[in-house]
């Protein structure tokens, strides 16, 4: 048996075996690797840096846990970057195990705003982020489809209240925010077809302006609505989420999920690459023969 | 009786659903709306039926100590386990949609949960094991797939340089273009497919299911 | 043989000293004065008991060994009880009791919504269902078959006619020339473009051509030969070049999946990263 | 169905939502500075109403010409609001919030008595449409029409082009399994899937291992289990005949109990009834990976000759491949999920793709009355390509109504 013979018949367990080392040594091992920015990522990002201070975004955060490890990092850096910058974010989520999600993420933000920082070379004084002055958070409605046309007439009627039970009226932000005409985009991070609800009715019928974070699996359907203008960003799977912590500035766990991905593509391409070399040299010497 | 009466069943049934398709009347959508909640109802019975067969199944390999019967035991130690904890409804219980009692909860949470997406990873090492054994250059149609594969997992790969925008439009179309036309190909067969089996059905041709004495 | 066995008994002590061990890290870990000492025991037991199901599911990419078995047994069984009890509570509480009885209903505290003869049915479908642990009656349980099959099969017909087979059909439908204003006009306008007049035609043609074929090679009584063969044999590579497009698109997602369990180990359950 | 109830609510909430808010809307809509000055604008013109059509009635369809100050003359209507009343003398009220760009309106009320904004069928109304301005004290009524009344379809004539391809799909099947079995000889192609499942059970035969049958996730909703079922009863009959052992776990209860009683009755057609043991098909647990755990198990414990993977696979399908792969089994799947054949084309021996799956029990059985259907089919495909051909020549000819004709609502 010669190395061409071994090349091509390798033990699955030896596949296996590295896979998990080099799964585990990206994970735990910190360093970046080269992302490459696609248009799509960046033209969310340059409309979230045209925010000025005291505009208003409407964020919808519509994943359940499955979809966590490749869109909870988009949320994270976009979310921190408007408290940063003082934009006003109003959050909502149309996915029934979102409500708790957001919450914790809101907490978590908060925490980390409340130390200074520097981004992108800008120096950001650490502040305390106050419940209905910088953000409010609508809570979960079913039916996705109707709340997005209801929210669109006013956030009142789908969201009287808001999660914590507040009257939206009595919310300091949302005195003369009666609907998306009030925000100056929406951001949908969504694993599901409530992503299709947004253009369909969001924008179809309010024409808000529309980016979308989606999972990686969805992302191939979602290009169309690229390309007909009715979002203007997209950011698929963890390779999205990446991108965006990048032109934040603020690496997170997408990079680190991207090194493993990197990685393990590599190594399964590797694999590939071995197993066809020992299988040509092999059948070329039995020809010989 | 025995055998005509449930294929005078099938066929009267499958008729009504299809005929029902087409009535958008008040009255047809209730009908509709009745039989996917009979379905349920029918599915925990059947559900019952199930848990007896497991149970029955493993109780018989501890029974006469077949190969691995230790294992049987921790199946219907967890199987009882959760039941208990599932009906015990008495002290704990609040709502109509599932146990409350704390046990059940955390056993869900730290057994089923955990267990469930490590079973699901495991594709991450399988997908790998697949692709190393199986692409490989043997005929025209297995190099089809190893290129077309090598193509899509390169499109996003950094180390390609200045090719891989290229490469990334490529994959996008060939995700849009000739995967769109080979699954729609797939799909008007199967629907042809599947209408045939279900009208063989109905019209009682394919009959194995209904038994025999 | 006898070595095996011992070895095999070494590494079962091991196992459990490690997991011990972890389990009393874990719950000095987690303990802190304002708790109660009995909370923070169970926790780090539910904690490390996830962590070494999370384990033992691993080892199987090693081999079939006795860790995995143990489970994979607890597992079937945990999520079987799991399954009847949600059915039990949300169908049969939530959606039977509350039409057929007053008493019942209000015994399980869901509110009663009068009596309605129609749930009379799926009671009794779902005893003749039952009566197939009869030897002797249970034959009777095929009527409740009977009408599962007939329904299901009368329902999905249509129903997927019209949702997958005419909306593909329809699709299929597109113009062979893109925008077609003579040659003079399309050689001028030739760009690469993914929008542009070429690659739109272009792309038109390949997906007519690609259903054409696939539908060919999908031909049950025609031989594959001649222009069959031809035709078959182009609808095979699509098939094949779409099999392997999904095989490596799918790759990224479902290495993603580990992200979330190293997650688990390293970050909840050992603490090494923050 | 889901969509269904999703449309039917959507209906309702807004109309709740309709109801509650016109005035409110009223009020909040900014006032211009000259209020003073602001001119009454023409009325909406050639209001007319009528029961939705195609449906389950408590719906009315209302439509209405532009008021001649709607982006012209005057300019100053920016919406209409629909009222409705059940006498001409009214009291009117809202039905609709403002509308804008619109002359239509579909008036929606809850279907059953009771239920908030209950709207009866067969009842008279009366319909009138008022313009608005931006100063909401400045608006136009239309005149009054009615009387009209809602009621449900007992056909839907956007499912025609369903109804046709069912009806003609009947037809074909009927006569191609009639002339089938007036003797006809009816020729079908080989399928190497197929052959190589008369193999695998021989092959288990002579190494005296049990084949495993897996009949997937699907419920017994899925036709594609439908199908499995039959390919189970061909295979188990020839086990039964060469006394080889069958292995079937399964994932749905009723799936269970149906496929017990298939293997039964194939093992009394192959006259070994008392070598049927209920136990070969058994109940693993219906959590999808759980009941991946659960077959590998079986996989890697039993070691099948054989494994046989025929109906819906979701993720899994590469986890029991793979795991098949290790255990040294042959392998056969068939599945008609599309996402999931790549896999099993990859690490199977054989698979049947698609309706493959659909025409397997054809095959196995062999009978002349079950290949006049595939036959059928076959004559629905090149009825398809026909259809896609005369669409882009209608298509290229600027006729859209034929390809129109295939946009099913609803």
């Amino acid at each position: 048996m010669n190395i061409f013979d071994r090349m091509m018949s390798l033990d699955r367990r030896w596949v296996f075996l590295s896979l998990a080392i080099v799964c585990v040594v990206t994970y735990l091992w910190d360093f970046s690797v080269p992302i490459t920015i696609s248009n799509e990522v960046k033209s969310i990002y340059d409309r979230f840096d045209s925010l000025q201070e005291g505009d208003m975004i409407y964020m919808s955060v519509d994943y359940d846990p499955n979809a966590l490890a490749e869109l909870h990092p988009t949320t994270y850096a976009l979310a921190e970057m408007c408290f940063r910058k003082k934009v006003k974010i109003i959050f909502g989520t149309l996915s029934n195990l979102g409500q708790g999600m957001v919450d914790q993420v809101i907490r978590d933000i908060a925490d980390s705003v409340s130390h200074d920082a520097t981004y992108n070379g800008v120096f950001y004084k650490g502040r305390e982020i106050v419940n209905g002055v910088d953000y409010v958070f609508l809570g979960y409605k079913p039916y996705p489809a109707m709340v997005i046309q209801a929210m669109g007439l006013d956030f009142r009627v789908p969201f009287p209240t808001d999660f914590y039970g507040t009257i939206l009226d009595s919310i300091p932000i949302m005195k003369g925010t009666k609907n998306f005409d009030q925000c100056k985009m929406v951001i949908d991070m969504a694993a599901g077809n409530v992503a299709e609800m947004w253009i369909t009715y969001g924008h179809g019928n309010y024409g808000v302006p529309l980016a979308l974070a989606v999972t990686g699996v969805m992302g191939a359907d979602m290009y169309p609505y690229l390309g007909s203008g009715q979002i203007f960003g997209l950011a698929a799977g963890l390779l999205g989420s990446a991108q965006i912590e990048k032109l934040c500035n603020n690496p997170g766990r997408a990079m680190d999920g991207m090194r493993i991905q990197l990685f393990a593509h590599i190594l399964i391409i590797f694999f590939i690459v071995m197993g066809n070399v020992g299988f040509l040299a092999t059948r070329n010497r039995n020809k010989m023969r | 009786m025995k055998r005509q009466l449930p294929l005078m069943l099938v066929f009267v049934f499958g008729f009504a659903m299809i005929i029902q398709y087409f009535i958008p009347h008040q009255a047809s959508e209730w009908v509709n709306a009745f039989f996917m909640d009979w379905m349920m109802i029918i599915g925990v019975f059947a559900l019952a039926l199930g848990i007896w067969s497991l149970t029955k199944v493993s109780w018989d390999k501890v029974k006469y100590k077949k190969s691995n019967w230790q294992y049987a035991i921790v199946t219907l130690a967890g199987l009882f386990l959760m039941i208990f904890f599932g009906f015990d409804y008495f002290r704990h219980f609040s709502t109509p949609v599932g146990s409350n009692n704390y046990m059940y909860v955390k056993f869900y949470q730290h057994i089923v949960i955990p267990i469930q997406s490590t079973m699901f990873s495991l594709l991450a090492f399988f997908i790998a094991s697949a692709a190393y054994r199986a692409f490989r250059a043997r005929s025209l149609l297995a190099t089809l797939l190893l290129i077309a594969a090598l193509v899509i997992m390169l499109r996003f790969n950094p180390l390609l340089g200045p090719l891989q925008p290229i490469m990334e439009d490529f994959s996008v179309w060939l995700l849009n273009v000739p995967n769109l036309a080979a699954k729609r190909a797939i799909v008007i067969g199967v629907g042809l497919g599947m209408v045939a089996t279900a009208l063989k059905v109905i019209l009682g041709i394919e009959r194995a299911y209904l038994g025999k004495d | 043989m006898a070595d095996s066995k011992r070895i095999s008994k070494i590494i079962l002590a091991a196992v459990i000293a490690f997991f011990l061990i972890s389990w009393i890290i874990k719950g000095l870990a987690i303990h802190d004065e304002d708790s109660v000492l009995w909370f923070s025991v169970r926790d780090a037991f539910l904690i490390t008991l996830a962590a070494f199901l999370t384990l033992a599911i691993f080892s199987f990419l090693y081999k079939d060994n006795p860790y995995y078995k143990f489970a994979e047994n607890l597992f079937v069984g945990v999520s079987a009880a799991y399954w009847m009890c949600v059915g039990f509570w949300s169908t049969i509480i939530g959606n039977m009791l509350p039409n057929l009885s007053e008493s019942l209903s209000s015994t399980f505290g869901v509110p009663y919504k009068g009596f309605n003869i129609f749930y009379i049915v799926p009671l009794i479908l779902g005893i003749l269902l039952l009566m197939r642990l009869s030897s002797k009656a249970g034959w009777i349980s095929r009527w409740a078959l009977a009408w599962i099959v007939g329904t299901t099969a009368g329902l999905n017909l249509v129903r997927y006619l019209r949702t997958d087979f005419i909306s593909q059909v329809s699709n299929t439908f597109v113009p062979l020339l893109v925008d077609w204003k003579g040659f003079g006009a399309f050689y001028s306008g030739l760009s690469l473009a993914s929008t542009g007049q070429f690659v739109m035609t272009l792309s038109n043609w390949v997906i007519f051509i690609g259903v054409f074929s696939g539908l060919i090679y999908f031909f049950f009584s025609k031989e594959h030969k001649g222009f069959f063969g031809v035709a078959s044999k182009v609808g095979i590579w699509v098939l094949m070049i779409t099999f392997g497009a999904s095989f490596g698109y799918t790759v990224m997602g479902r290495v993603s999946l580990l992200v979330g369990r190293l997650t688990y180990l390293f970050k909840d359950w050992l603490g090494l990263i923050s | 169905m889901k969509l269904k109830i999703v449309v039917v609510l959507t209906m309702l909430f807004m109309g709740v939502w309709a109801m509650a808010s016109a005035q409110e809307s009223l009020e909040t809509i900014a006032a211009p500075d000259s209020i003073q000055a602001a001119p009454l604008p023409e009325p909406a013109k050639e209001l007319s109403a009528k029961d939705a059509p195609d449906d389950h009635g408590h719906a009315i369809d209302v439509t209405w010409a532009k008021s001649p100050d709607d982006g012209e003359r005057l300019k100053n209507v920016i919406g209409y609001i629909v009222y409705r009343a059940a006498n001409p003398d009214g009291p009117f009220e809202a039905r609709s919030g403002l509308l804008l760009g619109t002359t239509s309106y579909t008036d929606a009320g809850a279907l059953n008595e009771g239920e908030n904004d209950f709207m009866p069928d067969y009842q008279d109304y009366y319909y009138r449409v008022r313009a608005m301005t931006q100063d909401s004290t400045v608006f136009a009524d239309s005149d009054i029409f009615g009387p009209v009344q809602s009621y449900g379809q007992w056909y839907d004539k956007g499912k025609t082009a369903v109804l046709l391809l069912v009806a003609g799909f009947l037809f074909l099947t009927i006569f191609f399994i009639s002339k089938a079995r007036g003797g006809a000889e009816l020729y079908v192609r080989r399928l190497a899937g197929i052959e190589a499942v008369d193999e695998a059970i021989g092959r288990a035969t002579e190494m005296g291992k049990p084949i495993l049958y897996v009949l997937g996730l699907g419920t017994a909703a899925d036709i594609a289990t439908i199908a499995s079922y039959t390919i189970l009863g061909r295979v188990a009959k020839k086990v039964a005949e060469y006394q080889t052992g069958l292995i079937v776990p399964c994932y749905d209860p009723i799936v269970m109990t149906v496929a017990q009683e298939t293997v039964r009755t194939a093992y009394l057609d192959a006259g070994r009834p008392d070598a049927f043991n209920q136990d070969m098909v058994y109940f693993v647990t219906n959590q999808q990976f759980a009941y991946v755990a659960g077959v590998n198990g079986v996989m890697l414990r039993e070691r099948p000759a054989t494994n046989l993977y025929m109906g819906k696979f979701y993720a899994e399908s590469l986890i029991l491949a793979e795991t098949g792969v290790v255990a040294g089994s042959i392998q056969i799947s068939g599945t008609d999920e599309i996402s999931q054949i790549p896999f099993f084309v990859v690490a199977c021996d054989y698979t049947l793709i698609g309706e493959e799956l659909y025409a397997a029990s054809a095959y196995l059985g062999k009978e002349p009355l079950l290949l006049g259907s595939l036959k059928a089919q076959d004559y629905a495909k090149a009825g398809v390509i026909i259809l896609a051909v005369i669409g882009f020549i209608s298509l290229m000819l600027g006729y859209h109504d034929f390809v129109d004709f295939f946009h099913v609502t609803g």
